[in-house]
Order: structure tokens, then C-alpha cells, then sequence
């Protein structure tokens, strides 16, 4: 076990990887020489060579597209993206080659490979660099979604997603690289669509992943100094999903909050909203609410951005409307 | 108010001369290292082609199968020059006017049918219809329908073989409306930079749908290699033996040296974009001149003409095939649709995927 | 009024607004001397000129975009998609700089312009040909969506479409294009926002847009033979969406079954579900349930298409649940 | 196993001499139609952006405002004749690295601090930040930070222009990086098919971040016009009076013809790509070599050796700039966040729209 950064757990999932499959190669936007915009692929290059850690110009479309090709010819290329606002350019890859070839040959194709790199707001870049992608990811059949919260779970994930022989969308967060949790040295892996219990409480069940997961926990501390106790549960995948352990939850809580920091319309917190409310409709003793983002860009003043992005508070007011306690 | 331009946007309006065709090659079958003994069979492979399209035109004009179904009627001189040439282990790449190359590749007619007929023994399992034909295991990779999309792919094919070091080479096709997509650009900057053994062929057959190339594409198509240092150059898809003359020489280029190549084939389809299209945007004459460059009755006569091959012959290569793409015919229809269990096979590897609805 | 094809009353509403409005423009594959791909904008080249009616390379983010920066600089572009599935290769235009720029401009530019095509299956076409977009669209701020299902809809919410100031995806279908309807001959508007109740009952409500409508008046009909009477609502705008209407009819019907072709993960049906539970769950007498295609992208196949898309079935099947008739 | 290929796919590894400046022109500034007494406030426009910036990224250092800066310091004659050449209502559009090109146009210090600081009195009202500066007004249309995607815009600009027949070009700049992009390609097909009246202008400092423009792009820029038959051409963007010679001759002949041209401007950022590039990718040598053909220095030495101006003029320039920039800070500082309800501001045009959560 040692102390480490979230950044340093990915990579540290990708280099292992690498050494053991030859197969495996990294491309992106200053992944080789600049050592990674976000030094998340530092020192690949020095030990892989420029044959398997390759710069890419600024060509989303092209890179996404010339990786999905050779992932079909026997390769399993890891794409960053400097950052997951950058992928719209190239999505068409991602939405149609990569998700429905296989589909379309009648599974004589395969795409094993993982694209990834930050999703969702880093401070006050401005409405195009700030969104969260994971509902727009995950509305597409074809693709497999991981989005971690904390570097144990970052390392465990990205290996199992660079294994998989689906493509798989890994999206982290400019704004957790430096999070530091204990790894492990020994090798272990996190299988797909199993979410975590990481606090147990009887009363609510708040679900919120990645950036909002620890929003979430603040909340949770604060609850419980009013005797309020959540339950939280980070579903660590997105797709597929683990409605199972939320369903469970809600059976023993009745009631449920989900922070979510993508766009609220058709997100993924309606999408769990709308399941719970299907499969334990009979056990919510309260709607199921949601805490996102409003439906509108994000600002760039730092006032907005803060009124923008969901904290404890609004998790805080939704439990209390939840358990009817305001 | 200020005066008002008068003249519109995109060059229009009457009719263009969509193409026009280099000179063939004064090479003969044995200049290009051709035996006598295999051009009965290289004219088998286009008649098949051509003898296939039109019974499947005839089964969608009867309904016999859904979707959109575009023909490559007239340009089978390209696929069976690329298979000529090419080695059996090169990668193939198209997009969805591919029914010529994935036959030419030697995808059997009843796997073809079978899939326009949506039949589970088809060359995709039924699963991507016309535009959609695959055969990985003869490294034919499809059958790509979003315009310009799969010319990364097909990069991303070469990306593979350069790295495995396993001395293949990719060939991606795409029509001149391809050349109008970012991803071509994105793609020969990459191909260049990095040095990938690709092919990438244009086939001009003159319109993008109804629109003729000189009204979507500024400049000669085949400069569009030019500003990334990339080789390119021209050929006539009409003549099989032009064909087979450009493409090896630059097949041996691209295998020696793993730079990427832009080959623009002037080429012609006789028939509409697709079953539905009229094709008022060109000329009756515009046609019959292309149709006079017949590809497979040119070959046909070049045999005739040199004896090396008589009248008998080509008949029973063409009753043979004929009966060939009947019996396709009788298989599509006779094979079973896919169990519907598959409708959740080939979505992911993954076997027990949780599919939630 | 007469009686009139849906792609006749699109064309109706360009071309009114196009002789009313020198600004607006339209532009697209084929949409000038080919008179369109599915025949739209038959004979518009020929009133409107080389000027106003342009034919487009395939490119669909070169023309999205300079559509956009045309709208910006006076002019009121329609920019036509031959569908909605080509548009993803241009989505970065429609998603980042129409939908945002006014809000990063802080309001000093304006898109008002039309994103108009087919969308959703229309057939046998295969995975990437047979996606209905509304549900991603939808999830975007900055954008309007609009789906009618009827040519009356169609006309009137094109004309309220065209001359809006914001960017609107206007989606449309191949497969309703021949349908035909009774359509006044006076100007008429239909708002963004506003449902419409077209057919009346108390037992469920089901909510159903563009084609899917019609599978829901089928599927009402055959319910009413067995006495169940359902509501049907098209909601024809997805974004902003009449949820009061939706709410309204279920404080009747205390049930409700929603039909949406997308994609079910994080789709509309999941919005609109989970609003509803959130908004009416005192009033609800059984879960929400959605009747959607399956999580797998578009099969070729006849059988595997027919299985594949929803039909009346599913729904009365959905109507049943709710009304725990089976 | 197959054999490996040995090398990799990106050119590598040295740090490269990023690029090579033409000849400046040796043209005077009466050749250029320049008087006298406009190169004072050339000379004020070109140290306005430079002084602004030093002082911004102080104000960033020091913590006042967050997000991405990216300095223009160095790249400022090619902002500066722009807007000494084109009129006053043709229309801008950049990418992120914008500040220098806002001020240039005339938005005033205050409303770019105060930008950079969110504040409501920024030229974006605080919506956008240094990447986003927008200010139609004065026909400058922002600030764009998804690289090469503003590229589509810039054309769309100009084909509202000739629509209008207003007789207004535009200018559309962007980095190096996005010259590979497949949004460019596309663009200039279009701009080229249908005539619009637009100068792309790539300011090509040498670097996409940390990669040299050779290790991203093939070929030289310039050239990736020609495929298209797009004019084009190279300019010394160091040097002010070279960029009016090349510019000038541009702008008519685009106002003229109606068509585009690309011009490829060589010029080079002295500091990181943001704040936060320690910038190894690149020798000192290199840098230093270029701050000795600073823009602002050079036309400083220009006027001293020809005796337009006095140390003291210039001096009185420089403490007016600099009193100004410091005033911007205090009017960045003083002014207030936007209102709580400017979050659901500027989304829609429409006034009521029923935002839902
Ligand atoms: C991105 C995209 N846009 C539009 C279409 C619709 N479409 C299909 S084929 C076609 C014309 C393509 O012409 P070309 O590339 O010349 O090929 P050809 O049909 O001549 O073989 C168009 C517009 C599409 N499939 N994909
Ligand atoms: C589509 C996209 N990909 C990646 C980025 C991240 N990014 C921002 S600036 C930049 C480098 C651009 O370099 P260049 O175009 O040369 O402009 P310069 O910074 O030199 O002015 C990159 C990679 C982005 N903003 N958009
Ligand atoms: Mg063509
Ligand atoms: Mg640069």
C-alpha cells in the first residue's frame, strides 16, 4: 500500500498494462514529448518509445478514427483526450464507428480500446470546456462508461477497461488529479457495472460519481450532525450501471438524492431517477430528487461558477426534502 | 439597404461534363505480368459483379429486400484491378457502394445476397444490409455508409500493420463526396506525418448523389494530397489494364517505402446514386460516351481481339456465373432470418452484458 | 384548408417565411438542384435562386458552421441535415458554438437559425443511419428541439422555428414525410412549449412524440376496445418541454406510459419519467413506464428492425402494467 | 511474430528550430501610405497589448481571477496591422489567444481587465473570460477556444457579407495547431467554391503547446490552400510594416474578387502557451533569438532612426499606456461580480424561457 495521487494511479494502470501487452499503445495531444498536459502520462515516453506513446496533432476526428482502425487490426490503443469537451469534435468516431461496427459485421470486428481523459468542469474555463459528457456517453448503446472518484478505484477500473475488448469511454477530472488515497502494489482489478457502498446510513441513499462523489460526502458530514445519516453510494460505472445496489439501498433508506454534474435534461440522474421510480416504486416514501447543474452553460465569473456548480448545500436541501425535514 | 450580391454560392447550374478520363495504358496483359491463362478469370470476377448488382436490382425493384441499395455498375474494373494487385492479406476498406469489392475480394455471392436479404448466413449475419458488407477474415473491412467516415479507419488498418511490422498494406476507397469530409484531411496529415502504408483511392465517379464534382469540390481532387508532401496522381477506372499499370507501382512504393499514397481513379457508375434516384443532373449523351468505355466489354474484346479467348469460353464464364448469382438468389431467400436473440449479439464482446431497457 | 403531405407543409412554412424574410437562407446536400433528397425543397431553387437555395459539399461541420457564423452576422440560415444521423460529424458546431457562444459572448451574438432533417429510423438503413437524436439534442442548453408528428404541427412550429432568434433543431422524419393532414390555408403559430392533448381519456396517459405518436394512437385505439381510455399527448417540443401538460392529464389518469424512439439510457422518456415522479408522485398510481428500442444499436434485418422499434404492442402491453391489467 | 517496425510515427525527438521568418519588407512606412504621426499610435496600440498582458499575468499570479491565460506578448504586430489595414466594420474572429487583438480593434483596457476578472463591466460581461472576448460592437466577434472550430464561423461571416453585398470582408486568425483541423478543410472548400470574401490567417508561432509545428503538421502551411486554388501566401508577422505590405495587397484584392485567401503568418510567443508551460519543448536560444526581432522594438528603433519621434514622445506613450493598464486593474477590481441572475441570462434570446432543473 502507498499513498497515492489519482493521476499517478491511472498511469501506473496504463504503464502495467503496457508492460504486459505490447499490444497496448497511448496516443493524444502532448502525451509523449510535453510528458502530458495534465502529466498523467509522464515518463511513458521515456520508457515506451515514441512507437507506443504518440503525439497526435490537434485532430480529434482523425485520431479517434485512425485509433478505432488499428484497435480493428489487432492493436489496443488508449486515446486522451486533453480533455473530453475537445472529443466533440471527433464523436462521430466514437458514436458510430467505435460503438456499431461491430454491430453492423455482425460482431466480426472488435474495438478494444478505452478513450480517455477530464470530463466535466476544472474552474472557470467557459461553457464549451466545462461540460459533463458522461449522459451523452452513456445514451449510446456500443460504448461501456467508467467514471472513478478516488485513485483506488481510478486503477482498478482503467485496467479492466484497457483488458475489455469493447470500447470503453474513461473519464476523470482535471480537478482530482491531485487526490491522494492508499493503493495497493498488488495487482487487482474493478469489474464493470458494480458500484460501491463507500458510507452506510439508513436514511437517505444519495448515488453521485466523480467529481460530485465527494460533494457528496461533505453533505453526508453534514447530515449526520443532524442525525440525518445517507447512505452513499458511488456507482463507479455509469455504463452498465448498477441499479442493483441502489435499488437495495432504497429498499432499507425509502428515499433518494442523485448529484450528477452533467446537464440535467436527459442526464444521468434522470436516467436513475427514472428507474428507481420504476423498479422500488413501492419503497420511496419520498420522489427521488436530483442535484446537477441548471440547464445553462457555465458561466465563466467566479460567482456564477460557484452558483453554477452543485456543493453540499443543494445536496444538503435535497435530503431534507427528501426525508421531509425542512 | 446594401446592394445585393447577385450571383449565388456554389458554382452551378447547367449540367457538368463530370469527368474526364485519362489516357488508358498502352501496356499489354503481359507488359503488366499478367498470364494469358488469368484474364478469363479477372473477367470473370467483374461479370460477376456486374451480373450480381443487376439481379439484386431486380429483387429490390420486387421487394424482395429493405434499405437503401446502391449499384457499382461500371466501376468494376476498379475492385478487380485492387484484388489483382493487392496481396490477399492487404486490408481492404470501402465505403457503401462496396457490393463490387467485397465480391471482387472473393466474398462468396450467396454471402452477398444473403445479406441484402437481411438472412442470418449473410457476409454480416443479416445485420448490415447493402452498405454494410464485411469479411474480416479475407481482411475486407467493410462497407462504411457514413460519408468519409472509415478513411480514418482505413489509416488506423495501415497504423497497425507498420507497428506489427507484419509487411501488409491497407487500401481505403471513399467517392469524390468523401473527399469534402474533414476526416480526409485529419487523416492525410497523420498518414504523412507518421508514415503509414495506406493506399487512398478516390473513386471519382463524377457526382456526389446529384451533385456533379466540380460544383462540391474546389480544385483537382487529387491535389488534395499535394499540401501534406503526400504522392498522388491519376488513373483511368475505366480500363482494367490502366488500373492494375498505376496501382502496382504504387502498391510496391507504399510496401517499400510506408509512405501513404493518393490515387484519384476516374471512374464512372451508370446507374442513379441509389434505387430512388432519377438521375436527372446528367446527360443521356454523358452516359451513353461512359458507357461505350464498358470496363468488362473492354477486357472482353481485348481477349477477343488478341485470341486469347473464344467466343465459347466467355460464354460459360457467363452462364456459369449467371446460374452462380441465381443460386445466390435462391440461397438469400431460402436462408433463415437472424433468431431474434440476435438483436443483443455483436453489440459488445462482453458476453453477459447487462442490457437494461 | 386542404389536405396536405408532411413535406409539403415543411416546404410551406420555408417557403412563406423565405418571402416574407430576405435574410433567411437555406442550405444543404442537395437541397437546390437535386430539389432535395427526399424532395422538401422541391422548387424552392427555382423561386429563390442560386442565392438563397445553396447546395453544400458533405460537409456537415464546414456548413453548420458557417451557417452559424452567418447567423451571426445578419442573415437567418436553415440549414438542412439529409438527416439527423450525417449531422453528428457536424455536432461540435451545433453543440459548442450555437448553443454557446451567446452565453460566453454575454449575450452581444445570436444564432437565429433552423437545424432541419429527417431524424430517427426510417427502415431498414442500418446502426448508424437509424439514430433518433432528439434526446442528445435535448440535453444541450442553448438549444431548442421541436419534433412534430403531423403536418398541421409541422407547418405552424417550423414558422415559430424560423423566425425565433435561437438556434433551433427542428426534427422531422422520412418515414412521416408522405403523411397527410388537413392544413389551413391562414398563417398560423404554433409556440415553442406547448403539448397538445389529441385524444382525450382517464385511465392512462401516455406521452408520445414524432413517429412514435402514431404508434400510440394505434395502441389507444386498440385499448379502448378492452374500455381502457387513454390520454395521448404529443408534447411536439422536446426542449423547452410541456411537462405541465404532462402533469396536469396524470392528476387525472394517475398513470402514465411514455414511448420515445431514442435510445432509453438518459433518453427523454427517462426526463420525462423522472420529472413526473418527482412532480406528481403523489398522484401516481403505478411507476412511470417507458416504452423505448432496446439498448442495442439498429439491426438490418426485417425481423430483428420489426423487434427492434416499438410498436403498438409494447405500448398496450406499458398501458397494462400501469393499469395492473395483466 | 511479425517483425517490429523499430521506429515510431510522430517525428521526433529534438527540440526544433520551430520556424523561419521571411525577409522583412524594405519598404518604408511613406511606402506603405503610413504618416508620420499614425506610427505614435501604432506604437501605443502594439505596447497597450504588451503592457496589458504583463500586467495580466501579474493580476493572474497574484491570484485575482482563475482560468486559462494565454499571452499573445510577441505576436502583437500582426494584431496591430490588421486593424490598421482593414476598415473599421470588417469583421474579426479569432481563437484564445485574444487579448491583444480585442485591444488592438479599440475595446477599451477597462472592459478587458475587467473581463479577465468575470466582473459584469467585462467586454463579455464576465460570461466568457480571457478566452472569450467578444466585442461586436466594434465588429470583433470573439475569442473561440475549441481550436480550429471558429475556422467555419469566420467564413459564415463573410458569406453574410456578400449576401448583404455591404461590401465588409473578414479576417479569420488562427493558431498553427488548428491548421489541423478537418473544420479548416472544409471551410476552405467552401469559401473557395462559393467565393467568399475571407483572408484566413494562420499566425504560425511555431508551437501547437509543446509541439513543433513539424512534428504536427506536414507539409508547409501555407500550401494547404493550393489544393483548393486558394491564394495564399507567407508574411513576417515580427515586423509591422511587413505585415501592412502583405496585408494591404490582401485586403483589396479580397474586397475586389470576393475570394479567399490564406495567408500564413510566421511569428512567435515568447511566453508559454499558458501559465502553466514551463515551455521545455524549446531552447533558450531559440527564444532569445526572437525577442530580437521584436515588433515593438523594432518600430520603436524605426522611428528613433528616422527621427519621427523623442524619447520623450515615446516615453510620455509608455507612461500613458502604463497608467492606463494600472487603471484597468483598479476598474477590474472595483466593479462588481454579475448579478446571481445573469446565470440564466444569455442563454436564449427569449425572454421567458422555462428553464427546468
Ligand atoms: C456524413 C454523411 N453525409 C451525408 C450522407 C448521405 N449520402 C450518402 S452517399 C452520398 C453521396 C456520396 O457521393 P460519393 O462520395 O461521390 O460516392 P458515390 O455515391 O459516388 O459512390 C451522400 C450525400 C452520408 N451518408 N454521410
Ligand atoms: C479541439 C481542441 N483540442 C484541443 C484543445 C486544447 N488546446 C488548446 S490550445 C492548444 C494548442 C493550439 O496551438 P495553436 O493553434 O498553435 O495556437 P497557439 O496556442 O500557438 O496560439 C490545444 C491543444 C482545444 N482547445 N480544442
Ligand atoms: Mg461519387
Ligand atoms: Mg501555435
Amino acid at each position: 500500500m502507498s499513498v497515492k495521487q489519482f493521476r499517478d494511479a491511472i498511469r501506473e494502470a496504463m504503464v502495467e498494462e503496457m508492460r504486459r501487452d505490447e499490444s497496448i499503445i497511448i496516443m493524444g495531444e502532448e502525451v509523449a514529448e510535453y510528458d502530458g498536459a495534465y502529466k498523467v502520462t509522464q515518463g511513458m515516453l521515456e520508457e515506451f518509445g515514441l512507437r507506443r506513446v504518440i503525439d497526435t496533432p490537434i485532430s480529434e476526428l482523425g485520431f479517434s478514427g485512425i485509433g478505432a482502425g488499428a484497435a480493428m487490426n489487432g492493436l489496443r490503443p488508449i486515446i486522451e483526450f486533453m480533455t473530453f469537451n475537445f472529443a466533440v469534435v471527433g464523436i462521430d468516431q466514437i458514436l458510430n464507428n467505435a460503438a456499431k461496427i461491430r454491430y453492423m459485421s455482425g460482431g466480426q470486428v472488435k474495438f478494444p480500446m478505452v478513450f480517455r481523459g477530464p470530463n466535466a468542469s476544472a474552474g472557470q474555463l467557459g461553457a464549451t470546456h466545462s461540460v459533463a459528457y458522461e449522459s451523452l456517453y452513456a445514451h449510446i448503446p456500443g460504448l461501456k462508461v467508467m467514471y472513478p472518484s478516488e485513485p483506488y478505484d481510478a486503477k482498478g477500473m482503467l485496467k479492466t477497461a484497457i483488458r475489455d475488448d469493447d470500447p470503453v469511454i474513461f473519464l476523470e477530472s482535471e480537478q482530482m488529479y491531485a487526490m491522494k488515497q492508499e493503493v495497493p502494489d498488488e495487482e487487482y482489478l474493478i469489474p464493470f457495472g458494480v458500484g460501491k457502498i463507500k458510507r452506510e446510513g439508513d436514511d437517505v441513499t444519495i448515488v453521485a460519481h466523480g467529481k460530485m462523489y465527494h460533494i457528496a460526502q461533505q453533505a453526508a458530514k453534514e447530515l449526520a450532525k443532524d442525525g440525518i445519516e445517507a447512505e452513499v453510494i458511488d456507482p463507479r460505472c455509469m455504463k452498465p450501471f448498477d441499479f442493483k445496489m441502489v435499488i437495495e439501498s432504497i429498499k432499507k433508506t425509502n428515499r433518494c438524492v442523485i448529484v450528477d454534474e452533467s446537464h440535467p435534461f436527459a442526464g444521468m440522474a434522470a436516467e436513475i431517477g427514472f428507474v428507481i421510480q420504476r423498479d422500488a416504486f413501492d419503497y420511496l416514501d419520498a420522489p427521488v430528487q436530483r442535484v446537477t447543474i441548471p440547464d445553462v452553460p457555465a458561466p465563466f465569473a467566479k460567482n456564477l461558477f460557484d452558483l453554477w456548480l452543485p456543493g453540499p448545500k443543494q445536496v444538503i436541501d435535497a435530503v431534507k426534502a427528501v426525508t421531509y425535514k425542512n | 439597404m446594401a446592394k445585393k450580391a447577385d450571383e449565388g454560392f456554389t458554382p452551378t447550374g447547367k449540367v457538368y461534363k463530370s469527368t474526364t478520363l485519362p489516357k488508358p495504358t498502352t501496356k499489354n496483359h503481359k507488359d503488366l505480368g499478367i498470364k494469358d491463362e488469368q484474364l478469363p478469370e479477372i473477367y470473370r470476377n467483374m461479370y460477376l459483379q456486374r451480373r450480381f448488382e443487376e439481379r439484386a436490382a431486380q429483387m429490390y425493384q420486387k421487394g424482395k429486400f429493405g434499405g437503401f441499395l446502391h449499384l457499382y455498375i461500371g466501376q468494376e474494373a476498379v475492385s478487380a484491378s485492387t484484388v489483382h494487385v493487392l496481396n490477399d492479406d492487404d486490408d481492404i476498406i470501402s465505403a457503401y457502394r462496396v457490393h463490387g469489392l467485397a465480391l471482387a475480394r472473393g466474398t462468396s455471392p450467396n454471402a452477398c445476397m444473403a445479406e441484402l436479404f437481411g438472412k442470418v448466413t449473410g457476409c454480416s449475419k443479416g445485420k448490415g444490409g447493402s452498405m454494410h458488407f464485411f469479411d474480416v477474415e479475407k481482411h475486407f473491412w467493410g462497407g462504411h455508409a457514413i460519408v468519409g467516415a472509415h478513411i480514418p479507419l482505413g489509416a488506423g488498418l495501415a497504423m497497425a500493420n507498420k507497428y506489427q511490422g507484419n509487411g501488409r498494406i491497407a487500401i481505403c476507397f471513399f467517392g469524390d463526396g468523401a473527399v469534402d469530409q474533414g476526416s480526409l484531411n485529419e487523416t492525410f496529415n497523420m498518414a504523412q506525418l507518421w508514415k503509414l502504408p495506406v493506399i487512398f483511392v478516390v473513386e471519382n465517379n463524377g457526382y456526389s448523389m446529384g451533385t456533379a464534382v466540380e460544383r462540391h469540390s474546389a480544385g483537382q481532387l487529387h491535389k488534395r494530397g499535394e499540401a501534406y508532401g503526400m504522392k498522388n496522381g491519376v488513373a483511368n477506372g475505366m480500363d482494367f489494364f490502366s488500373m492494375v499499370d498505376t496501382l502496382s507501382d504504387i502498391a510496391k512504393e507504399v510496401r517499400e517505402t510506408n509512405e501513404p499514397y493518393f490515387l484519384e481513379v476516374k471512374t464512372y457508375r451508370y446507374r442513379g446514386h441509389s434505387m430512388s434516384d432519377p438521375g436527372n443532373y446528367r446527360t443521356k449523351e454523358e452516359l451513353e460516351e461512359f458507357r461505350s468505355f464498358d470496363p468488362i466489354e473492354r477486357l472482353k474484346t481485348y481477349m477477343f481481339e488478341n485470341k486469347l479467348v473464344s467466343e465459347e469460353e466467355i460464354k460459360s464464364i457467363e452462364d456459369e456465373i449467371n446460374k452462380e448469382v441465381l443460386d445466390a438468389i435462391d440461397f438469400a431467400e431460402e436462408s433463415e432470418f437472424p433468431p431474434a436473440s440476435d438483436l443483443y449479439e455483436h453489440v459488445y464482446v462482453q458476453e453477459d452484458f447487462p442490457f437494461h431497457t
